[in-house]
């Protein structure tokens, strides 16, 4: 069968790729685009590892398919940064240890992004909650939690 | 002469006899005693045998020395699988 | 010459909460994990599966996957020679080529669901799935067995017709699923116990669990014409991978190059090969490369979780609390071949205590399940948790706190240890202590809330390491380290060169050589990796102070008396200081061709004298009595870290430790139909914790300094998942009045024990 | 629905919109589920009570929906009858309890066992009526 032709914004910038139907965006990412930011961990929506932004919406990226996307605005871990700064939440993970083997950092980092965007002053059940969709099996989770928390504090005061 | 103690399976191969007195300074000539003391135990010390000495652990050292009054126990060795700190 | 002792250098970098080296990398995406690497016309290989967990192989037909357009090589048992019976010490514990040759490639039989029996290379992912479907494989199902209690009746399916258990006598006439008996023994156990005014023994089983590292298994291989092989993948070893490949091949060691990709967590998991050597075989018939990576539902059928177990425990105590006599039979599930943790199981049961009598007995157990590898602390949760919960039993019958009991009871420096030698010094006391004195203990608690305590040992080792140190042209150095970096050992590892070195932290460059950069290492895993690194790394900074000052002499025509190293600069003694100003490494740097060329240090040793780690957890629960779920409230870790190189990644293995330990205890269970075939492959149904399933784990550092160590490190990374187990059971009694004795304490359990006893109005 | 994987749709049709009466005041609803863990989880029960009270606080109507303890989803009139025309007093919410899990037809597996699922629905309805009690009695 023919594939896809789809044409989609990634970080801003225009791309186009062709697809197979049963192919991920997650796989578009990472074999078409060689976008490998974003961790395959499951393949079934349960580990958060390829989390991205979808029109501005927080999504498992195996669960889109790449013919879905057509037109839409696709955001990933590889866009976070801006020019040579990392995102103050990038900034803060390091800071504070809050990752370890780092294979789930990109998801959480794109998730927290994407809590702090909708709720600038989260609590700390606020900020599990949202983040449960992301496994980490490392930390235990209180260096991420906390990361996220100071880093709402740090941007709340600009 | 130095105390050496068999721990767990290893003195089924010389017919239960577990403790010994040896006049070993290296665990390589502790080996080689026991090795023509109790033939059957020979093959088995050469891997996967850990050697405590006056409590510190030692694995794949053949040439660490052993003192006159030491204390020596020979242990299945010790692996493990772990993060990295 | 007057060099300054290693721990005197003024030391700025160690002990701190430095940012990464690698940081920047894993926060863009940018940092390559094993499925994140390419290459040229690679292709991607797929695996099929038993779908049976017993079957006689009659035939395989490969023709019709092979004559597929698309398909490039198709491998089954034959492409693997045979290997003979040989243990051979190689990652965790002993292994036998025989068994991982039959374990990477069924050959006689499949013995566990998701064991390989055939592997395709095609051009697609597609083709290759197309493929699977066209091998035909003739099976003679047979009857199977799970449970270790199940594989020891005489009369079970029997998985091996030539194992014969070893360690007992008479040597058996006839094969069994017990492939081993081992057993220590310190006094006599049945005297000790006539001592003891209170005897308790219980029953315990733990269901198996896997590692549940988030990035699954995935290697990459290209065999040139000539056999040169190279090969990334991710891996708690690349130096043992390619030791295994080589032989699994009958490759030249030195011709198969290794590199370790980033890790996405291992926790022991990652030190045994499954798809790497299957790689490599499907390039060397396809002649191209060739990318291979597990799906989850892969890694949780086919790769090693660890050990069910049933444990049984009598511990005799004195009234006053004094622990005489010590006795525990353990059974572990190996999987489908021989080399269950029960050893290490058996000889850390006790660890924690000075108990005059013992006797444990360990039963290695196969049945049809996969292979266990290494998972954190291999053997040592199990047992402690059978322990811990009758200690936590021993202290309520004699009505005593139960810290009080654990430190009348603590090994300390000179006690024998149940396994054997005396200890040296060791923190368990200063860990109880630490957790007494925390606010924690004595907070409130409501109904149906309780608190829980438990104690763990592990050994740690160290073992062959190999890590060079090279100055740069502009005085920067570059570190390069053989161990796979899993949480942070590049960070520990820079910090410690740059204070040895009295350079900027921020100057020393860490990165993990491939296997033909760096001398041979032995994996990451045994908390080893920070421990003999950092003695490496001083090693090879000691060669690079020495060459320094020995250029200086040259320089500055002095004798070695004249001159020392330290702050990072050689000064000149005495008179001379009058007539030469100090040179730092980087002014070296600037001299080195003129000097004799380049400046390095390579420390090459077989690290020994690591310590070992004691911890005491303590927690706080609630049980809902009509649902039996459970809610952790409150988490506190204190463990014996030597010395922290880098605290906050010390505090990290700490709390990732104590929630695996939760998870292990409240929900994570292998779940087997009748049909023998794992019911929760994937991570929907096999429930490891999630972000909002614990609270924040307060972590306490205690440092009782490891004399064996040029900073005092002692490894950190395996005696946080020991004592989560018996520390939630142990809260479980305090909130329900049950001693629970079953692994996980899962709602529906729960539930049934509160009705059982009358507690619910459910 | 029929069952698992089945629906009443047949070859060409589908579901194009569904309409929810509004409730007269007084009105509310709770939905609870039971899993293992807080989140990630699918629902090992599943229980939802839509109630109605007068001013007076007896609730008037009622329906009990139960998830996860049958083939498909059940309504469960026998539960709502239970507390319609009671204020949800012990005896009334033991009654609904007992009517809910007779209702109860669960399978055993890897997420629960039969005897654990009807003795949690019986709970989860309990608590959902009065969480939709609460609500009710102060929108």
């Amino acid at each position: 069968m023919a594939k896809h032709h789809i044409e989609a914004t990634v970080n801003g910038d225009a791309v186009e790729f062709l697809c197979e139907t049963e192919e991920t965006l997650l796989d578009v990412l990472r074999d078409t685009l060689h976008l490998t930011g974003s961790k395959e961990g499951c393949a079934s929506g349960d580990c958060g590892a390829c989390s991205v932004m979808l029109n501005g919406r927080l999504v498992c990226s195996c669960l889109v398919l790449g013919c879905e996307v057509g037109g839409q605005k696709i955001e990933t871990i590889e866009g976070m940064a801006t020019g040579e700064t990392l995102h103050p939440l990038q900034q803060q993970f390091l800071k504070s240890a809050a990752l370890q083997c780092g294979i789930c950092t990109p998801g959480f980092l794109v998730a927290s992004k994407a809590l702090l965007e909708r709720m600038p002053n989260p609590t700390e059940t606020e900020v599990r909650y949202w983040l449960a969709g992301n496994l980490c099996r490392c930390t235990g989770y209180d260096k991420i939690v906390s990361a996220v928390m100071d880093t709402a504090a740090t941007m709340r005061k600009g | 002469m130095a105390r050496v103690v068999l721990v767990g399976n290893l003195a089924q191969l010389t017919g239960g006899v577990a403790e010994f007195d040896l006049s070993a300074t290296s665990v390589k000539q502790l080996f080689q005693q026991l090795g023509e003391l109790h033939p059957a135990l020979a093959r088995h010390l050469e891997d996967g045998i850990a050697v405590a000495i006056d409590g510190q652990i030692f694995q794949d050292a053949l040439l660490e020395p052993i003192g006159p009054d030491s204390e020596v126990f020979l242990l299945p060795q010790i692996a493990g699988g772990s993060t990295s700190t | 010459m007057a060099e300054t002792m290693t721990n005197g250098s003024s030391q700025t970098y160690v002990g701190t909460r430095t940012i990464r080296p690698d940081g920047a990398d894993k926060v863009t995406g940018r940092a390559r994990f094993g499925a994140d690497f390419n290459l040229p016309g690679q292709l991607i290989g797929r695996v099929l599966r038993s779908p049976h967990p017993h079957a006689r192989i009659v035939s395989i037909d490969t023709s019709k996957a092979e004559a597929l357009p698309g398909v490039k090589a198709v491998i089954t048992r034959a492409d693997f020679a045979d290997q003979s019976s040989e243990f051979i010490p190689a990652g965790e514990m002993m292994m036998n080529y025989k068994d991982v040759v039959r374990n990477v490639m069924a050959r006689e039989k499949a013995l566990y669901e998701g064991h390989a029996v055939a592997a395709v290379a095609a051009t697609s992912a597609a083709i290759a799935r197309r493929a699977l479907k066209l091998i035909e494989v003739k099976y003679e199902v047979l009857p199977h067995v799970i449970d270790v209690v199940e594989a020891m009746q005489p009369n079970a399916p029997l998985l091996h017709d030539d194992l014969f258990t070893v360690g007992v006598e008479p040597k058996p006439e006839k094969p069994s699923n017990i492939a081993k008996r081992v057993e220590i023994k310190q006094g006599d156990v049945e005297a000790g116990f006539k001592k003891a005014d209170l005897v308790i023994e219980r029953e315990f089983k733990t269901a198996p669990v896997h590692q549940g590292y988030i990035e699954p298994h995935a290697a990459l291989a290209s065999v040139s014409e000539d056999g040169s092989t190279e090969l990334w993948c991710t891996t708690q070893g690349h130096f043992i991978v390619r030791a295994h490949c080589a032989r699994l091949l009958g490759l030249d060691i030195g011709k198969v190059r290794v590199t370790a990709s980033e890790i996405g967590g291992g926790f022991g998991g990652k030190t045994v090969v499954y798809l790497e050597p299957l790689a490599i075989a499907l390039s060397k018939k396809a002649k191209r490369p060739v990318k291979m990576v597990m799906s989850r539902e892969e890694v949780f059928k086919a790769s090693g979780p660890t050990s069910g177990a049933t444990v049984r425990v009598k511990l005799g105590a004195t009234k006053d609390g004094k622990f005489v006599a010590a006795f525990a039979e353990l059974k572990y599930q190996a999987g489908a071949f021989q080399g269950s943790p029960v050893q290490p199981g058996v000889m850390c049961a006790f660890a924690p205590y000075d108990i005059e009598h013992v006797h444990v007995i360990g039963y290695d157990v196969v049945s049809n399940r996969p292979k266990v590898a290494a998972y954190r602390a291999p053997g040592a949760p199990i047992s402690e948790y059978a322990v811990e919960s009758v200690v936590d039993e021993i202290a309520k019958k004699l009505e005593l706190d139960p810290i009080d009991l654990r430190m009348q009871n603590a090994a300390h420096e000179g006690t024998k240890a149940a396994y054997g030698p005396k200890f040296g010094p060791v923190g368990l006391e200063e860990t109880l202590n630490a957790i007494k004195k925390t606010e924690h203990w004595n907070a409130p608690l409501r109904k149906w809330q309780g608190r829980g305590v438990a104690s763990g040992f592990w050994f740690n080792i160290g073992g062959e390491t190999c890590a060079s140190l090279t100055v740069n042209e502009d005085g920067t150095i570059s570190l390069m380290a053989g161990t796979p970096d899993i949480g942070g050992l590049r960070a520990s590892l820079a910090a410690v060169a740059a204070d040895e070195l009295g350079v900027p932290y921020d100057k020393v460059r860490p990165i993990i050589g491939d296997t033909g950069s760096v001398g041979f290492n032995f994996l990451t895993g045994g908390s080893r990796s920070a421990f003999s690194g950092s003695m490496a790394i001083v090693e090879a900074a000691k060669q690079i102070k020495a060459e320094l000052c020995a250029r200086a002499c040259k320089l500055w025509e002095a004798t070695p008396d004249q001159v020392e190293f330290s702050g990072g600069s050689v000064r000149p003694l005495g008179a001379l200081a009058e007539k030469v100003k100090p040179m730092s490494v980087a002014d070296f740097a600037k001299v080195a061709g003129k000097t004799g060329g380049p400046i390095g240090g390579v420390g090459r040793i077989n690290a020994q004298g690591a310590g070992p780690s004691f911890g005491t957890h303590l927690v706080d629960l609630e049980v809902d009595p009509e649902t039996g779920r459970v809610t952790v409230l409150r988490y506190t870790v204190a463990q014996d870290a030597g010395r922290a190189l880098h605290p906050a990644y010390v505090e990290g293995q700490f709390q990732g430790g104590a929630v695996q330990g939760i998870g292990w205890a409240l929900n994570e269970e292998y779940i087997y139909g009748d049909d023998g075939k794992l019911q929760n492959a994937g991570f929907l149904d096999y429930r490891m914790p999630v972000a909002s399933d614990v609270p924040m784990i307060d972590a306490i550092l205690v440092e009782v300094a490891n004399p064996k160590h040029p900073y005092g490190v002692r490894g950190v990374g395996e005696t946080p998942i020991v004592p989560p187990l018996g520390a939630i059971a142990n809260a479980m009694e305090s909130a329900t009045g049950i001693r629970f004795t079953e692994l996980p304490m899962s709602p529906p359990k729960v539930l049934k024990a509160l009705k059982d006893k009358g507690l619910s109005r459910a | 629905m029929l069952g698992p994987r089945k629906l009443a749709l047949r070859k060409g049709e589908f579901l194009v919109s569904f309409l929810l009466p509004p409730r007269p005041k007084g009105s509310s609803d709770a939905y609870l589920r039971f899993i293992p863990r807080t989140e990630m989880d699918i629902a090992v029960v599943g229980a939802g009570v839509s109630l109605t009270v007068d001013g007076a606080g007896t609730i008037t109507a009622a329906r009990v929906g139960l998830g996860a303890v049958a083939a498909r989803v059940l309504l469960v009139a026998e539960a709502a009858q239970a507390i319609i025309g009671s204020r949800l007093d012990e005896a009334a919410q033991e009654r609904l309890s007992a009517a809910a899990r007779a209702a109860c037809r669960p399978i055993d597996d890897k997420r629960g066992t039969t005897e654990f699922r009807i003795d949690v629905a019986g709970v989860l309805t309990r608590r959902a009526a009065l969480i939709a009690l609460d609500r009710a009695r102060t929108s």
